[in-house]
């Protein structure tokens, strides 16, 4: 068998890789999965050959690949839907308040992401507001002690910053629609050279995380527990960051590359899963399209590049097709799995741990349930 | 010369009380205070005082959680909650396997530190030139941020056990190495020169004469920095945090339970200042001779 | 005893500079006595030198008169007064170095006129004085780390004699010495003597030192400390000498330091026994 | 007893050069290899074999970064690419500033551990009851790593210099009291006694005796920590990144660009060397008369 | 010179234990002379003190002798040979305790040989030998630092014997003991000298220990070091003292005392002068 590590943050929809472990389902793969916290570290490990994949946020591989690290998308994991949140003290309502606040978020990851395109949304130039780069626990602290504006984090963090005095759920990856364009969303990457040498390992690899999702999708308790487990988690946190997150179908993947056979998240939303409020905005926009397409991830890539190097992240100028590579699923869709794997229910549907029951954190959208 | 004389023309002419004589009545010293100068407490005084010193720690830090407003309690939770925390870390979530990691990878890292530093100590300490060469460098060496080497030691040996050990290892070696050439080159030039005019040859002198002489000294600088050590143990571990306490903080840290992060402190706390006896206790046992 | 041979019968003990009575010092809560039961008195312009074997208590007994350390029973007294700590009347010069690094010369021997309030022209003056009686004027401005370690004692004894002390206490205060320093240094003490004709309690190992320098020598024995003998150096006829070679050739000295160097050996001999 | 006799029956008998006779011829002495017991060299010989320690290190590092492959180049570049990195960072990216900043930081964070450990240290170094109280827990805070008090840090100052010179603090701070607390017991004893009878009362004995006596020693050791502070610096200048090597560094390290990591290190490095060289001077100023 | 005074003039001085062959010693790359084109032999079963004010380069010439320095003109011989390094022929003993510490009293005494390669048994037997010679063979187990430091010095003396010298030299060896333990220490080497009958070099400040230990005294006057005087103590009869105080009454004792204090006495007024 073949020796494949691969590398998660702690963080519950990066985790299916645990059933695939548990109920064996890669053949002729060890499967090895390896907790990196923090983006640097995944890209060293990559880069060393101590892993072959990970999976990470669209905008960091973007940033990664921008800077040399040989490696590419293969799949898109998951979507936000709910999870990360733009969390403000009083007296800020909407982008029309942001200038000359300041907002906490992980340099080069996807809070900072989302708040630069929120800026540029609403015809602000990205320092209009200030970047205090913390991570997301200190990015919570801050916020509660007063030193920052603005928090753009995820559960659990941003349960922590509504604590603070007047503070207020400004917006969510739910509210915002996101998800239509795939902002917001996480992927499986690996390394380029990696791929090129094993097209069948990366295939079954593949072919085992949309086995694994699919199962999970369809026995929730059973994989919730399993994730749990893998991560030393409580189960009620998975249940809360499934709540937020849509793990995404191999028909879902190829409505994100817009490769025949597939649709898009938007236009296949998960049985169950509550709605975005019909009078919020999109973000066509920015592509000088609508705001929900088939093929989205390609402008995607390209609008993360430009304003990631606009704000010195990016190392250089990367064309989406050098930084997507969709042949593993159209692969595998050749194969037929995309039928095989087709469930879309939702992980969470499962009921939130009550600590979690917020009003105020769902903005009304909660509870969902089925 | 009898043995009661008590001399001198002053007391010729009166009787004085001399030593078969009556003892004196009892002296009454003045009272001291507090913080007086000089003072010499029994063990056991000793270990009350110490004892009321740390219980002074945990009632400030239990006043100090209690008086924190509601939004930011997490942040600071109180002592039972911690002591709650650590029990159960212990008690549902395996903790004591990751506390074993901790320890195997600090003692590692400090195995290798001291294969590397006792060497080059010893080298440098015994001859003029190794030192004047190398001794410039290596303490301009300590200035560098382990913690910056996290990126480089995983390009080249991943997120595993060597990344941490190394990262440890570099933590701590190149103070190791300053400290125990200062002990090498406080051993006493005399002792060398006495084995020098009894035959010795430079072999001899720098195994038997210099490594013996500086021993305790250099154990008590390896104890000293095992301090540091335990510090650098919540950086290393984040890398590729699978097991190890400071995994367990980090992840804690992800859903800011900061009671577990507490309890992750206090239990390297405990593990520093128990190895910090055992060391001590080695240091008794290995060289009897020493003070 | 040099020059005061008057009335002696009118004296009382008691009043005089210091008085030990019936001292006992006992240590490990009473398990060992340092000093058993001890009594003497020293007098003005005299110089006690206290000799016997080692661990005999001649220590303990000089710490409990500076104040340093307190009798477990008796008391000692100063001028008449029961001695209740350490005070400037009483100065002591140690064996170690004392001399405070961090001050030059003057500056140590002006430390203790200053720390109790002697205004700064006089203590100048006085310090100065002490120098040159020390010969040590020429480096006044020296911090004590250039200064050998005969002057650094040195130093330690002008300083002490800026406190004016009625007694002058000196702990084996040439035992870290060389010979030859050590003999300048006894010199020099005997000419303080002249000079100041203070009350100086010396104690110390040598006893051909105890000889030059002492105008009376208490011996005491280990174990317990208790006085074997209080001798006054009648060989002396109630001289001193300046130079230490003009004692080694004066009639009666060699008998002395044999007579002593077979005390020392008889309580030697006994310790060995003991052990 | 004449000058000039040598005297000895051996030699009665026969004529020997005496001090005014003629001077020996040279004596030549054997010659010593490089790794000799004992060898003195002039500060000539001293520095140029540093400067040789120093080459050999970037020689090795120099050859190590052009044998690696070349998928990894990146993350072990030559010496020449660290310099340009470090000249970009000068020139185009007003690294100046950050550099300023950070030693700010360092420096401040020390003066307040220094003002925090030095009462603490004296007066336990003084005070018998105070250091048997005190001194246990205290001695047990140095194994707590500074870094997991960042979130409690932020909860309280934000990610604000307060925070980072609060990090950089407690990183020290406990080192600091315990090298210094041995540092004021070591004040001999003697010292303290003479100074009572000359009639010291207990603060003049604290601030006119034990305060210098202990001052050279305590400076020195305020010097051996500055190089842990300096390790600190990566991991306090991590909060909030705005300014500061640690940030510049950071920002980096996301990105992989291990050349400027290493300019980073490179840069903290001198700083460090510089900032001891400037304790050096400062202590041969303050205490001309210690050793 | 004890008992060796046969046919003198047969001696070839630079076949004795030492011969000291014009010596220069520069420090400072020749700015200064520590010791100045001295010529001098030591015989067997002969015990030299050296002496003579502080730095007039009494340790420079016997760690010459023990091969520690080089001479920078001259050199030095052992029974004829040059001296090129320190050597197990020459036994030293320190002022400061070199005792291991990290040994116990026996296996100190077994360093030397053990080094030397002399089989285990054999290793022992003298070892013990020679510890009882320094009355240490009860404190055989015992480690250095819980003895007094006249022990300490003691075990040093019966390391340098095991290493069965043919000459033993010694730097103010007593320099740091208290009086006391000094003297005990004098007559100790007296004794070891009766029985083992080496050449030994004995450089002390003291002169009562000079006079007391020794055969015969070098005096070195200081800057540059030169033989003052070279003073075989005839006062003795060739006797030696096994208790100092025999030696104390001894007629002629009391001036020699003198006359070397005086000798001192001169020295220091020079150099005060020059200063
Ligand atoms: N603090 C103490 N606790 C216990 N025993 C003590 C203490 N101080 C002194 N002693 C003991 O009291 C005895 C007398 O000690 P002291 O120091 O006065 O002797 P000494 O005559 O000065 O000896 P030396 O000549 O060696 O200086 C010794 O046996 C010593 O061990
Ligand atoms: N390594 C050296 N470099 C320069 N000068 C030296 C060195 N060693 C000794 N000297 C000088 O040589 C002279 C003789 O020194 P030495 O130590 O032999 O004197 P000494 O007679 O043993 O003195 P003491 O009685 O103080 O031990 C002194 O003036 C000393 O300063
Ligand atoms: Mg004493
Ligand atoms: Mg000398």
């Amino acid at each position: 068998a073949t020796d494949v590590s691969v590398a998660i943050i702690s963080f519950s929809p990066y985790a299916p890789w645990y059933i695939v472990q548990e109920k064996d389902l890669a053949k002729d793969i060890d499967l090895d999965v390896r907790i990196i916290e923090g983006i640097a570290a995944k890209n060293a490990a990559l880069q060393s050959g101590t892993i072959q994949c990970m999976n990470n946020t669209l905008d960091s591989i973007v940033s990664a690949k921008s800077n040399g690290v040989p490696m590419q998308v293969v799949a898109f994991s998951n979507m936000s839907y709910g999870l990360d949140k733009m969390t403000a003290r009083k007296g800020i309502n909407g982008p029309e308040d942001f200038k000359g606040t300041s907002y906490g978020a992980d340099l080069g990851f996807l809070n900072h992401m989302w708040m630069l395109l929120t800026l540029e949304r609403a015809g602000l130039s990205y320092d209009a507001a200030d970047l205090v780069v913390l991570l997301p626990q200190e990015s919570a602290a801050a916020f509660l002690q007063g030193a920052i504006d603005i928090d753009v984090n995820y559960l659990p963090f941003a349960a922590q910053s509504l604590k603070r005095e007047g503070a207020h759920v400004l917006k969510s990856s739910l509210t915002d629609r996101t998800w239509e364009r795939g902002l917001i969303g996480d992927v499986i990457a690996c390394h380029e050279g990696w791929l090129n040498d094993n097209p069948t390992v990366a295939k079954e690899l593949l072919r085992a995380w949309f086995e694994a999702v699919d199962w999970w999708k369809e026995n929730p308790e059973e994989g919730n527990r399993i994730v749990a487990e893998g991560l030393g988690w409580d189960e009620g946190d998975v249940r809360l960051n499934q709540h937020g997150a849509v793990q995404l179908n191999l028909k879902q993947n190829l409505g994100a590359f817009g490769l025949e056979g597939g649709e898009a998240l938007c236009k296949n939303l998960p049985e169950g899963a509550p709605k975005a409020p019909a009078d919020s905005q999109g973000w066509g926009s920015l592509f000088n399209g609508e705001d929900c397409v088939n093929g989205y991830a390609g402008p995607t890539w390209d609008l993360f590049n430009k304003v990631y190097s606009k704000v010195d992240v990016a190392g250089s100028i990367i064309p989406a097709e050098e930084g997507l590579n969709s042949d593993v699923v159209a692969a595998l869709r050749d194969d037929g799995v995309h039928e095989a794997y087709s469930s879309n229910k939702w992980i969470g549907r499962l009921e939130l741990p009550e600590k979690y029951q917020v009003e105020e954190l769902w903005q009304g959208i909660y509870p969902a349930g089925e | 010369m009898s043995d009661t004389v008590v001399s001198g023309p002053a007391l010729a002419g009166r009787e004085v009380r001399h030593e078969d004589g009556p003892r004196g009545a009892p002296f009454t010293p003045p009272k001291q205070g507090f913080l007086a100068l000089k003072s010499h407490y029994s063990r056991k005084t000793l270990g009350t005082l110490a004892l009321l010193g740390a219980l002074s720690l945990f009632l400030a830090w239990e006043i100090g959680a209690h008086s924190v407003p509601e939004a930011k309690e997490k942040f600071f939770p109180a002592v039972e909650q911690v002591l709650a925390a650590l029990f159960q870390l212990f008690a549902e979530k395996e903790f004591i396997y990751d506390v074993g990691m901790s320890c195997l990878r600090i003692y590692l890292a400090y195995i290798v530190a001291m294969s590397v530093a006792l060497p080059l100590a010893i080298g440098m300490g015994s001859f003029e030139n190794l030192r004047a060469t190398l001794n410039p460098t290596l303490s301009a060496l300590r200035y560098l941020p382990a913690a910056s080497f996290i990126p480089l030691l995983l390009v080249w040996f991943g997120p595993t056990d060597t990344s941490k050990v190394l990262l440890l290892f570099l933590g701590v070696v190149w103070f190791l190495v300053a400290g125990m050439l200062a002990d090498v080159r406080s051993v006493s030039h005399e002792l060398v020169e006495s084995a020098l005019t009894m035959g010795a040859r430079r072999k001899t002198v720098v195994f038997n004469v210099i490594l013996p002489a500086a021993g305790p000294q250099l154990m008590t600088s390896a104890r000293d920095l095992t301090a540091v050590a335990w510090t650098y143990l919540v950086i290393a571990e984040v890398i590729g945090a699978q097991s190890g306490i400071g995994a367990v903080m980090m992840r804690a840290g992800r859903f800011l339970n900061v009671d577990v992060i507490i309890a992750g402190i206090l239990t390297i706390g405990i593990l520093g200042v128990l190895t910090d006896t055992v060391f001590r206790l080695g240091h008794r046992m290995l060289f009897p001779w020493a003070r | 005893m040099t020059d005061t041979d008057e009335t002696q019968t009118a004296v009382d003990a008691s009043k005089l500079p210091i008085y030990v009575d019936c001292v006992t010092k006992q240590y490990l809560g009473g398990a060992f006595t340092a000093i058993d039961n001890v009594t003497c008195a020293m007098e003005e312009n005299q110089i006690t030198a206290i000799i016997g074997p080692s661990g005999c208590g001649k220590t303990t007994l000089l710490r409990q008169i500076a104040g340093l350390e307190y009798p477990s029973y008796g008391r000692i007294l100063r001028d008449g007064e029961v001695i209740h700590g350490p005070g400037p009347d009483r100065g002591m010069v140690f064996q170690t170095y004392t001399a405070f690094p961090w001050l030059t010369t003057l500056q140590n021997a002006e430390y203790a006129m200053k720390i109790n309030g002697v205004p700064a022209a006089e203590r100048r003056e006085r310090a100065m004085e002490h120098l040159r009686l020390v010969h040590l004027d020429g480096f006044k401005d020296y911090y004590p780390n250039s200064l050998s370690g005969g002057m650094r004692q040195r130093v330690a004894i002008a300083r002490a004699l800026g406190q004016d002390p009625r007694v002058l206490l000196m702990d084996e205060p040439f035992g870290a010495l060389d010979a030859q320093v050590r003999w300048e240094m006894e010199e020099l003490t005997v000419e303080i003597e002249e000079r100041t004709r203070k009350t100086i309690i010396l104690v110390t190992h040598d006893i051909q030192q105890a000889i030059y320098v002492a105008d009376r020598i208490i011996f005491l024995t280990r174990n317990p400390g208790r006085i074997k003998a209080d001798m006054k150096l009648e060989f002396k006829e109630g001289r001193r000498f300046l130079k230490k070679e003009e004692l080694i050739t004066h009639p009666g000295y060699a008998e002395t330091e044999a007579q002593l160097y077979g005390m020392m050996r008889e309580e030697i001999e006994k310790i060995r026994g003991g052990e």
